[in-house]
């Protein structure tokens, strides 16, 4: 066995770190479309990554159901349990308050975990890769091919989001929600309606999410909540609200834990990134791209 | 899940039609021991078989007419491996049960947390948790008088691998392990032992019990060159390894796992990527790949046989932890009755030779272990199953 | 409105008194005196937090975190160089309050969803340093050999002894909690709670209060975390998770967050439920919490301490 | 001791407020006589509600310097203004609504009388004490701004008229030396007007120096000494009522303003 090259390492640290934090970024993105609409911070968004990859290896594995008829048949599945998650447990809160939205996420984040304890038990689960498993050699680095559907879904997402949001009624009625609600009520927008749509949509991408990175690190039920930290993580770092904000966040954390792994210690991989995370809120609260009088206006 | 869950009610159901049927089998009275295992939680994969074991036992050990005559009345608490729960199911099971021994629990944090308990209150306790530290008290050198265990320490596991890789030359090694106590502690021991073995240690890497990739680590090994990877943690995350090794391309350096790795379910989940891997394993692990000469070959035969029967699934090595125990309690209840104090003198003079599913016990005034190295065989991966490593 | 009366304190301090005479007479509950010394540590805890979360509105999510310094520190001091238990208390108490202070003051500016962050972030990252100094810790096998406590020489050895003790401490934070807020600090903490601009305007140093809270709850989770060590004999890093955090929320959402009596209520219960009521749901008890967390939230927003107020008002109309 | 200056209670020097570009404050300068009621005019977006915060210690200014008896106290927080005597009501009620009316006020003697956290935990005898005394005169503000028989209520049920009332009567707790009234006539029906205005009135005559903000000319021409009139962050006219009426800039600013 050679040894590899330092130039080597570093590239593949900074391949790992992508990856992962490509993943943390999605997750991100789903905290921020909740967020735009509603204020709230949904403690649970770890938790559809989690329904996602579980889902999709029902359908896939143990169905038996074709990757192309199972990937959109889990997006739905999930996108259904988001709607469900604001229909049973944010919309019926009289007091609603930053406090009590954290209690009822994190509430229903417990749930969703003792369900998916409940279906599937506590054993991780694995999804067969999309496109087979062998790597790909890069100027010394290797690639799973996994990896690059995890960033090429990302990229996906993102280029969808912002034609949604610039090119579509519904989009720019979200948006508009997410400005003022008021007067967007006022000019006769379904202003429930849209945070309906927002739960839907940022669990639809959570799915994604679960579903691409399954292949790589196998999926158990009590995955989300650590998705969920690195993933708000991103998203504050980014600046709450911020969309470009929130993937370069979640690149950020996942290439600061890849680096700090292979360079200081592995041992310390998730301080690093909440310690960078505190240092940020402490010196600048408002993140890297958000402001907060205008982070609301905020769009791709 | 839900087969586990019928199963359950099932052969609930069968005891008390059981006890119906039967109801006029006199006993002289109850010898009462306790049990305290991680049943749930994150480390129930320790904790259930050690429950079905035992439960399978006493059953066992009261249709063949119980102790002596005397009934054996086996009370199992849920720890849920949390420390405080634990501390108060052992409390419970001493004062307000009145158990005259106590096995478990599964973990080594657990256990720790529980030793005082038992030496206060005199009562035998039997752990079923791996750190040597269990049966080891810093401040005397000795083991603490009350407390017992049956699995084989970290330091056995890591002679077992060391002698391996030094029968093979291979003696510049990396090592990458979980951020659990089981992780640690065999960390511990890998770092301490090896000048003992000529190994020199060029890596060590750590990872978190939930994470999802030690690429980053694995990537940092690689570039280290060494000849042998050892890692040590149990659950999904040693699969995860196996899988971020396999994927950057590394399989061409020699794996060892741990004793952790000992479940059929593990090498499902590499898919294929566990093939020649290595391992140390207790003899229950592998009965029939035993030869028949084994001194253990009879029990776990037995024992692998009887809990397929009865429980439908495979059997899992951690079982085998608390049927040592247990057993040797039920040896010392048959010869000195339900004496604490005989209980534990019994242990300690008497298991000599006992022949149990993780190896042959001789417990002694210094040793509370009573098990060494050759408790372990190694084990490789071979199609997709166990095989004699050589 | 918030006035808190002697009389329910004075039965409360009747039913610990006799708690454990009582719980001797029946065999079935004997060993809750055991369980109840848990939950007065937690008790301890939720008392701080109390005045944290529902007076002052500031939220925390990473208390486990100073339970676990103080619990630590007694550990580490006792064991590696052989203090005096109470000293180590105090000591505990001592770095607790000031790495509070740390955190605190900066964490403080923020509000809402980037305080909950930041707590989150702390407390993760005293996880982390607990199982990762093993040579200071133990690691995540955790440490043994911690000495129990004696008061003059008088070993407080068996589990009533250690009740009354721990008791004692809960009695003595609730009475000076109690004090707090019913004087002028516990209205400035209310005013900094409904607004902070007009607080302020009124001349309350929004900043120092919410410091000096968050410290105060800080030292009171240090002192459990004191309590437990010394109780258990033992410290594990798991003991100190995020899910405790998390439980700890739990507590005061179910007890009530705007009443002081919700911290005691949701602590008892909350520690009654996991330690002894809910085998029978085995692990699915999370789900059971979950549950718990969100029907609370939604159709009891003031707790089980706002029930009276709930059935008062009923009764009225 | 210096007469003249000593006249002069609060003092604006080339004050300059800019929001990332937006320039809310340009150049201000004026001066409040102590015991004087002044008002502060202007149209909407104007810059009276940041000048106050400025004043009040909400944030710094840009550039410039607010003198309040003659020392700096623009780089001051709130709280320690609130400490110097300078007291203020809010334009959207700020009452802590979660409070009784009593409460209120006495959170307003805040300032003046403190106890610490441990001697209120331990209660020692003299933070019992103080809290009779601040409970005494809360209860006297509260007769004088005529809210004695609700002091039990919560302040979050009051009409707005008297959350008004009671939000001045929480200013005049600090026993402040300046009163900065941040549009107290809005949204009040007729009588209540009247109420506040007369309120006023009777606060500046124990001595205590007003300065307010207000739309409600009647008001502004009624009570005030003096008045100072903004447009766009600039001061346009300054000067008595009757000057003010008849200033040709005001009536084209407001003209221009509301046509």
């Amino acid at each position: 066995m050679e040894k590899i090259t330092l130039a080597s390492q570093l590239l593949q640290y900074l391949i790992t770190g992508l990856t992962v934090g490509s993943v943390y970024a999605m997750v991100a993105v789903g905290f921020n479309i909740i967020y735009n609409v509603t204020e709230i911070i949904n403690f649970a968004q770890g938790e559809f990554v989690m329904l996602g990859g579980l889902i999709m290896v029902f359908f896939h594995v143990a169905m038996g159901l074709s990757l192309i008829l199972a990937f959109p048949a889990t997006v739905i599945l999930v996108t259904l349990v988001g709607m469900l998650l604001d229909r049973l447990a944010i919309r019926p809160i009289r007091q609603p308050s930053v406090l009590t939205l954290i209690i009822a996420t994190i509430a229903a984040s417990i749930i969703i975990k003792g369900a998916a304890m409940f279906i599937w038990g506590k054993d991780p689960y694995d999804l067969p890769a999309f496109s087979g498993r062998n790597p790909i050699t890069f100027l010394g680095a290797v690639i799973q091919p996994q990896y690059l559907w995890v960033i090429g879904f990302l990229v996906f997402v993102v280029i969808a989001l912002s034609i949604f949001f610039d090119r579509t009624i519904i989009g720019k009625a979200m948006s508009a929600c997410a400005d003022n609600a008021d007067a967007a009520s006022l000019v006769g927008i379904n202003v429930k309606q849209m945070i309906l749509l927002s739960f839907a949509l940022s669990a639809g991408i959570g799915a994604v999410a679960g579903i691409t990175m399954t292949p790589i690190s196998l999926m158990e039920y009590d995955r989300g909540v650590m998705l969920a930290i690195k993933g708000f993580g991103a998203a504050i770092l980014g600046g709450l609200g911020s969309f470009p904000g929130a993937i370069l966040g979640g690149l950020i954390i996942g290439s600061i834990e890849s680096f700090g792994a292979g360079l200081i210690s592995s041992g310390y991989k998730d301080a690093f990134a909440l310690l960078v995370l505190m240092a940020v809120l402490f010196f600048k609260p408002s993140g890297i791209f958000g402001d907060i009088e205008i982070s609301k206006i905020k769009r791709f | 899940m839900t087969l586990r869950r019928i199963s359950i009610i099932a052969t609930i159901c069968l005891f008390v039609v059981g006890l119906l049927i039967n109801p006029a089998q006199a006993f002289k009275g109850t010898y009462k021991v306790g049990a305290v295992f991680s049943v749930t939680g994150r480390t129930s994969f320790l904790g259930d078989p050690e429950k079905k074991t035992a439960e399978m036992l006493a059953e066992q050990i009261n249709n063949a007419g119980g102790i002596n005559g005397h009934k054996l009345e086996l009370i199992i608490y849920d720890s849920e491996g949390d420390a405080t729960k634990c501390n108060l199911a052992v409390k419970k099971l001493i004062t307000k049960d009145k158990v005259c021994a106590v096995i478990g629990p599964s973990l080594s944090g657990t256990s720790m947390a529980v030793l005082p308990v038992a030496e206060k209150n005199k009562t035998p306790l039997i752990s079923c948790a791996a750190s040597y530290k269990i049966v080891h008290n810093e401040k005397t050198g000795k083991p603490y008088k009350w407390v017992f265990k049956t699995p084989q320490t970290d330091t056995m596991a890591v002679e077992a691998i060391y002698s391996h890789l030094f029968k093979r030359g291979l003696n510049k090694i990396a090592i990458i392990s979980v951020t659990s106590g089981f992780g640690a502690s065999g960390r511990g021991e890998l770092i301490r032992l090896a000048p003992t073995y000529g190994m020199i240690i060029v890596a060590d890497e750590k990872y978190g019990p939930k994470d999802t990739d030690m690429t980053a680590q694995l990537t940092k090994i690689k570039g280290k060159a060494p000849a042998a990877i050892v890692n040590w943690s149990v659950g999904p995350t040693q699969v995860t390894v196996l899988r971020n090794w396999r994927d950057l391309g590394m399989s061409s350096i020699p794996f060892y796992q741990s004793h952790g790795f000992g479940s059929r379910k593990n090498i499902e989940l590499a898919a294929g990527a566990a093939e020649g891997i290595l391992c140390p394993l207790g003899s229950c692990n592998i009965a029939g790949l035993l030869s028949a000469s084994h001194p253990q070959k009879d029990v776990t035969m037995k024992y692998s046989k009887d809990y397929k029967a009865r429980y439908n699934e495979p059997l899992s090595s951690f079982g085998g932890h608390a049927w040592d125990a247990l057993q040797m309690v039920v040896q010392a209840l048959s010869n000195v009755g339900d004496d604490k104090a005989k209980i534990r003198d019994y242990l300690e003079n008497n298991i000599k030779g006992f022949v149990g599913q993780h190896g042959v016990f001789n417990y002694s005034l210094n040793d509370h272990n009573g098990l060494t190295k050759d408790a372990f065989n190694m084990v490789i991966v071979k199609d997709g199953d166990w095989a004699l490593a050589d | 409105m918030l006035r808190i009366t002697k009389l329910p304190i004075t039965i409360f301090a009747l039913f610990i008194i006799f708690f454990p005479w009582i719980a001797r007479q029946i065999p079935a509950i004997d060993h809750y005196t055991d369980i109840m010394v848990f939950a007065g540590i937690y008790c301890l805890i939720t008392i701080g937090l109390s005045l944290l979360m529902g007076y002052a509105g500031q939220i925390s999510l990473g208390h486990a975190a100073f339970y676990g310094i103080g619990a630590y520190v007694s550990a580490i001091l006792t064991v590696r160089y052989g203090l005096n238990p109470w000293a180590c208390m105090c000591i505990g108490v001592a770095v607790t309050a000031a790495v509070a202070l740390l955190v605190g003051a900066p964490s403080l500016k923020l509000k809402g969803h980037y305080l909950a962050m930041a707590t989150l972030a702390f407390g993760i990252i005293i996880f982390i340093i607990f199982n990762e100094e093993i040579e200071w810790t133990g690691g995540p096998d955790g440490m043994a050999g911690i000495p129990g406590l004696s008061i003059f020489g008088f070993e407080l050895d068996s589990v009533e002894k250690y009740f009354y003790l721990v008791w004692g401490f809960v009695l003595a934070a609730f009475v000076f909690t109690v004090n707090v807020i019913q004087s002028g600090t516990g209205r400035a903490l209310r005013a900094i709670h409904a607004s902070e601009p007009a607080a302020s305007a009124m001349g309350v140093d929004v900043s120092r209060f919410k410091i000096m809270i968050f410290v105060y709850s800080a030292v009171l989770a240090s002192l459990a975390g004191s309590l437990y060590a010394h109780y258990l004999n033992f410290v594990n890093p798991s003991t100190f998770d995020l899910f405790f955090s998390i439980k700890l929320l739990i507590m005061i959402a179910l007890g009530g967050m705007h009443n002081i009596w919700g911290a005691v209520i949701g602590a008892g219960l909350i520690t009654f439920l996991s330690y002894e009521w809910l085998h029978y749901f085995e692990e699915f008890d999370v789900i059971v919490y979950g549950a718990i967390l969100l029907l609370v939230t939604i159709f009891l927003p003031q707790g089980l301490a706002g029930v009276p107020g709930i059935v008062k008002d009923w009764f009225r109309s | 001791m210096d007469t003249v200056r000593e006249e002069n209670v609060l003092e604006v020097q080339k004050l300059v407020m800019t929001f990332g570009g937006l320039m809310a404050l340009s150049n201000l300068n004026f001066q409040v006589k102590k015991g004087s009621i002044k008002a502060i005019i202007g149209p909407n977006g104007a810059g009276k509600t940041t000048l106050f915060n400025i004043i009040t210690g909400s944030f710094p200014p840009t550039e410039g310097t607010v003198k309040f008896k003659d020392r700096s106290i623009q780089h001051l927080k709130a709280h320690k203004i609130a400490d110097r005597g300078i007291s203020r009501t809010f334009q959207t009620v700020e009452l802590f609504g979660n409070m009784t009316v009593l409460e209120n006020v006495m959170l307003g003697c805040h300032t003046r009388v403190r106890t610490s956290f441990m001697a209120s935990g331990f209660v020692l005898p003299q933070s019992r004490r103080k809290e009779k005394r601040i409970r005494e005169s809360a209860l006297k503000i509260l007769k004088f701004i005529g809210l004695t028989d609700k002091f039990k209520d919560s302040a979050d049920s009051l009409p707005l008229g008297e959350q008004k009332l009671l939000e001045i009567g929480r200013a005049l707790a600090s026993e402040p030396e300046l009163i900065c009234l941040d549009e107290p006539a809005a949204g009040l029906n007729e009588t209540e007007t009247h109420v506040a205005s007369s309120l006023i009135k009777a606060i500046n005559a124990k001595g205590i120096t007003v300065l307010l903000v207000e739309h409600d000319m009647k008001v502004v021409m009624n009570i005030s000494d003096e008045i100072v009139v903004l447009n766009y962050g600039q001061k346009i006219a300054e000067g008595p009522p009757e000057d003010i009426r008849n200033n040709s800039r005001v009536i084209e600013a407001y003209l221009g303003a509301e046509a």
